[in-house]
């Protein structure tokens, strides 16, 4: 996959809101990335921060937010600069006939080019969507405009299934043989999500979040624990080995 | 068929399979990191360094590529050496069992303060113990390094040798200097057992569109490509200058690279940013291009490389 | 429209058509060269250093490309200050009809010998005496360059004071050095006027095939991309530090290189081996890049950029 | 053109005398080069000195033994290495419909690549060799096989005419119309070809010869005076801006 560590400034060609909190951000250019890629966007004065690429012609990004540097994100116009680092890491694959989606809040995003590749290649793709509140669920329609068959879960019931997203998607699996389970969201729906895999011995690609500050395999901040995933290797980094991990039942390599 | 050549060496009394050493602060920053990179292929992995007390480091961006090499400021960030030894015991533990050496890696604010934190260290019974008197990016709150300066480094390293008892003692040296050969010199004159060379060299990047120096700390030290030549002209100094084995460090990317070093003056081959040019594989292969050169021009031993461009 | 930017600019009381300056030994070393250079866009050209008696310079190899810059020992090769002083005489003829100020460069093996030199080239009555203490290629014929230590800096600085009257003295630093800045502050409390900052970084190359140096010298210093964020980082800290002018050299190719390098604290911009990546017209494309930088920012006075990274 | 500073090891494949005191050392690799370019040589402990290029495919040089360094080229044997820095300069380019070219010595070499591209271009070619004795005289077999007209003038009459080849060019001057006149050989000569290329107002195209160290244009030891042809423009770098200079008389560019 293609990586470069060097900063470029990219301009705001639109900015778009998807809900109260989250912002779709289009630039003036776009990358060599697989999804599930990652870069680093840099504010000069303000910080340097990960985000998933959204789509990649043109580079675009999902971002919500949690904080101040998302919310200074979203508070640009047209024309302003914003410096990016990447693409970074290790992307998702399309592999399977039959393959679940699993997005927690703005794990949705980096899921959309993958459904897109998937669906290209006439794969049947399952989408489930998580999210805390109706108003929260991010991506529902494009999903649905690429033919996906997509089921969404609220922790307050205003929209989909109440509860959890991974009951829906014990629900699926139960009614559907699926090849491969792609899933990007909380740790702690990851981990569930692994556990579920597991018991099925479903192959799975995840996107893990840490903390990252280099983004670039040296630093070693963004190591994630096998305590999230027991399959995950030890000194796994979310940021040069993923963010992205495959697990293949049966793999010959 | 020619005869597989020989990659294992010695450094100081430590037996290493192969010249490649991690380099401090590249990746090893946890036991479990230590031991991925042992396994990937390093003949011996030195820990990040830590000093007295925790240190985050500095904010983002800390890191950046550029068109000839890295830069980093990532600003010392260490638990504190109460915190490190306990790893560093977990790590020796692992690495025990495949016979990778372990080397640490310490920094302080005076003479004194290095040979406590030494102490600590101490316990988790280190293959050798790496004092960074060079890390450029951390000018704000310790003034400057250490190498700077004869007289200083060699305080550091009696107050060093003082507290490890018969644990050997590497001294690590800053390019920006204007005599590495008489620092090296103080420093072994007060017992130093092996110098590594080099840190980073102090650098900066401006963006011009965003009339700003791309790391938030400004300045930081420049790694990878570009360092390689500074490396080597500061290996051959030193080699010229000192008797103990020297551990050439900057810019080593390739097989052909660390043949280069040894070549200088070196006895052992450090590598740290090959992880971001060659992916996770980069100790594999460098070895491999290693033993593709050494079979190329007939050299069946390691070692008939030390010194050879001298 | 957008108006055309002004790069006129001024360095102490010299006048420039614009910031960039033919830097010391590259191309410029007899008049008819210095007044090629000047004609293809150079706002000031620097002679090549030259001190109190001939030098032939080392043998071949004195120069080679490496992947990420130049290195050269050339080893001051000059005719000798007498020699000099005629031909500077002869290129200021001639640059006076084209309006290019002339820079003088020279360096000796004493600080009194400094002063010698000084006072036989001022009768070419030069813009601007830049005093390079700082070639990191004559190691064995006059020991450590004088940069590396503030004291005997400054004892340079203070003998080609009193020697030259009122042409104003740049002292060309080095980057191998702990601390630019208190280098910096030293000369400029002897008086010097102006700094220039950097010269080329100590390196080697090594051809592992060969098993030898490259350079006939082996050691050569470092110019080139490679070089920029170094000298970036050099100047920033002794905008810092110093209050005067800083000719800031290192690693200019491109007009944003150069604007880069005024960002981090240069009042002019040093340019040479742009030569080797740009070709003939380097000074021409430099200051393009540069205009259409300054338009597309809406930058009406090049003096706008100055500092502006710090 | 392009032009390279680093230097490569090139093994040497075939070497084989073409005078008593001159040889042809064929390499093992092509370099991207045109006729007229240069390379620095460096063996190691021993030197580095400029060369023309013979042929560029494969790379192979003509080594006339005057000193140290070009005798210890002869002696090499095959496997040895050479440590090659170009190709550097600038070349000839074909011009014209007849043209002719004059080679004192081992000025012929770097014409020769020329020939072949000028016959390649079908234009008719004069080539005058000038030499000391009829054994000095080289490559006149090889220009023959490209089916140029061959003149040689030696000093000691031993072949072709006796005296100096610029006799020889004038003679073809006052027979010929000539539309280019390229030259390569001692100063001496091509000062006199100069003079006469400029009484005839003939575009010309001489490769000059210089003192050469860094071969990179920044040492600035290679400057050629005006004094050698009035048509040099001060400041001229053998290494930089030629070894070839071009004079055009009715140059529009
Ligand atoms: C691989 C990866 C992909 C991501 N993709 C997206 C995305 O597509 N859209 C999106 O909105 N967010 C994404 N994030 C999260 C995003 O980085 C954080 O939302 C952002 O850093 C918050 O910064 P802040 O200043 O706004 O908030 P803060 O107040 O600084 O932090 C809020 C929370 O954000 C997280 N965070 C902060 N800094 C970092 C950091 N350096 N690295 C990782 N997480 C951090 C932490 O969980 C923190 O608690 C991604 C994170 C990672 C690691
Ligand atoms: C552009 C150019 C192309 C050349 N092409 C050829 C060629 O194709 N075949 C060939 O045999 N020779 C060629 N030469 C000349 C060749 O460089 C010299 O013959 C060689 O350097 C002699 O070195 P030496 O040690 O054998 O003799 P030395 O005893 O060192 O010198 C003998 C003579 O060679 C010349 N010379 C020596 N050093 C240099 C130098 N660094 N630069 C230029 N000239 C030097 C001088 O005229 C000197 O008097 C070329 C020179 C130049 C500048
Ligand atoms: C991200 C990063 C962190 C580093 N941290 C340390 C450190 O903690 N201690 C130290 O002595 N050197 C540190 N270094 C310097 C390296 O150990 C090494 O000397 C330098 O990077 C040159 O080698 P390289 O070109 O192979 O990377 C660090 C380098 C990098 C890139
Ligand atoms: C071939 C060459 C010769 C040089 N000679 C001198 C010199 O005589 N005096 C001097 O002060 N600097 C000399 N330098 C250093 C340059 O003036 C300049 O400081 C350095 O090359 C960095 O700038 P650059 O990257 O633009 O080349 C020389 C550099 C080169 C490449
Ligand atoms: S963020 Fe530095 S190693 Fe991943
Ligand atoms: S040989 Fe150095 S400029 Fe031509």
């Amino acid at each position: 996959m293609k990586h470069t560590g060097t900063f470029t400034a990219c301009k705001v060609v639109t900015i778009e809101k998807l809900n109260a909190a989250t912002s779709r951000i289009v630039f003036d250019r776009d990358v060599d990335a697989q999804p599930g890629q990652f870069l680093m966007a840099w504010l000069p004065s303000l910080g340097e921060k990960p985000f998933s690429l959204f789509t990649r012609s043109p580079l675009s990004i999902v971002v919500v937010d949690v904080g101040p540097f998302s919310h200074a994100l979203q508070t640009l116009r047209i024309g302003d600069s914003v410096w990016i680092k990447g693409s970074l890491g290790n992307g998702f694959t399309p592999e399977g006939e039959n393959v679940l989606m699993v997005g927690g809040g703005y794990g949705a995003a980096p899921l959309y080019s993958l459904a897109k590749a998937c669906r290209e290649q006439l794969m049947h793709v399952i989408v489930c969507l998580g999210a805390g509140t109706s108003s929260s669920v991010l991506l529902r329609d494009e999903f649905d405009r690429l033919d996906c068959q997509v089921a969404v879960a609220t922790e307050d019931g205003s929209a989909g299934t109440k509860g959890l997203v991974t009951n829906v998607v014990e629900d699926v699996l139960r009614r559907e043989h699926i090849d491969t389970i792609y899933a990007c969201g909380p740790t702690g729906m990851l981990t569930a999500l692994a556990k579920i895999s597991h018991k099925h011995k479903i192959n799975y690609q995840f996107s893990w979040e840490a903390h990252m500050r280099c983004g670039m395999g040296l630093c070693g901040s963004c190591e994630v624990s096998p305590d999230a995933d027991p399959s995950l290797p030890a000194g796994w980094l979310a940021c040069f080995d993923g963010p992205v991990f495959r697990k293949h039942w049966n793999a010959v390599y | 068929m020619p005869l597989e050549p020989t990659l294992a060496c010695q450094l100081n009394n430590i037996h290493l399979r192969n010249p490649l050493v991690l380099a401090s602060g590249a990746m090893g920053v946890s036991p479990t990191l230590l031991m991925r990179v042992a396994r990937s292929g390093a003949g011996a992995v030195t820990a990040k360094s830590c000093g007295p007390q925790p240190r985050e480091g500095h904010p983002n961006p800390v890191m950046a590529e550029w068109a000839h090499g890295l830069i980093n400021a990532i600003g010392l960030s260490n638990p504190g050496v109460d915190e490190e030894v306990a790893q560093l015991i977990e790590a020796q533990t692992q690495l025990t069992t495949i016979d990778v050496p372990l080397f640490a890696s310490i920094f302080a604010g005076s003479a004194q303060e290095f040979g406590e934190v030494a102490a600590v260290i101490s316990a988790a019974h280190p293959a050798l113990i790496e004092v960074n008197i060079s890390c450029p990016n951390v000018h704000d709150d310790f003034g400057l390094p250490f190498a700077a300066d004869a007289k200083s480094a060699a305080e550091v390293v009696r107050s060093v040798k003082n507290a490890v008892g018969t644990i050997p003692v590497a001294v690590k040296l800053a390019p920006n200097v204007p005599d590495i050969g008489r620092i090296a010199q103080a420093v072994v004159a007060e017992g130093a057992d092996v110098i590594t060379a080099i840190n980073t060299m102090p650098g900066m990047l401006i963006d011009a569109d965003a009339q700003q120096a791309v790391l938030s700390n400004r300045s930081g030290g420049i790694s990878g490509p570009a360092l390689k030549p500074i490396a080597l002209r500061c290996v051959a100094e030193i080699a010229r200058s000192v008797d103990v084995p020297i551990i050439g460090t900057g810019g080593v990317i390739t097989g052909r690279d660390a043949v280069e070093m040894l070549m200088a003056g070196a006895s052992a081959v450090g590598v740290g940013s090959a992880f971001w040019y060659r992916g996770a594989e980069a100790f594999a292969l460098i070895l491999d291009e290693m033993k593709e050169f050494m079979i190329d021009h007939n050299i069946r031993d390691i070692g008939q490389l030390i010194g050879k461009a001298l």
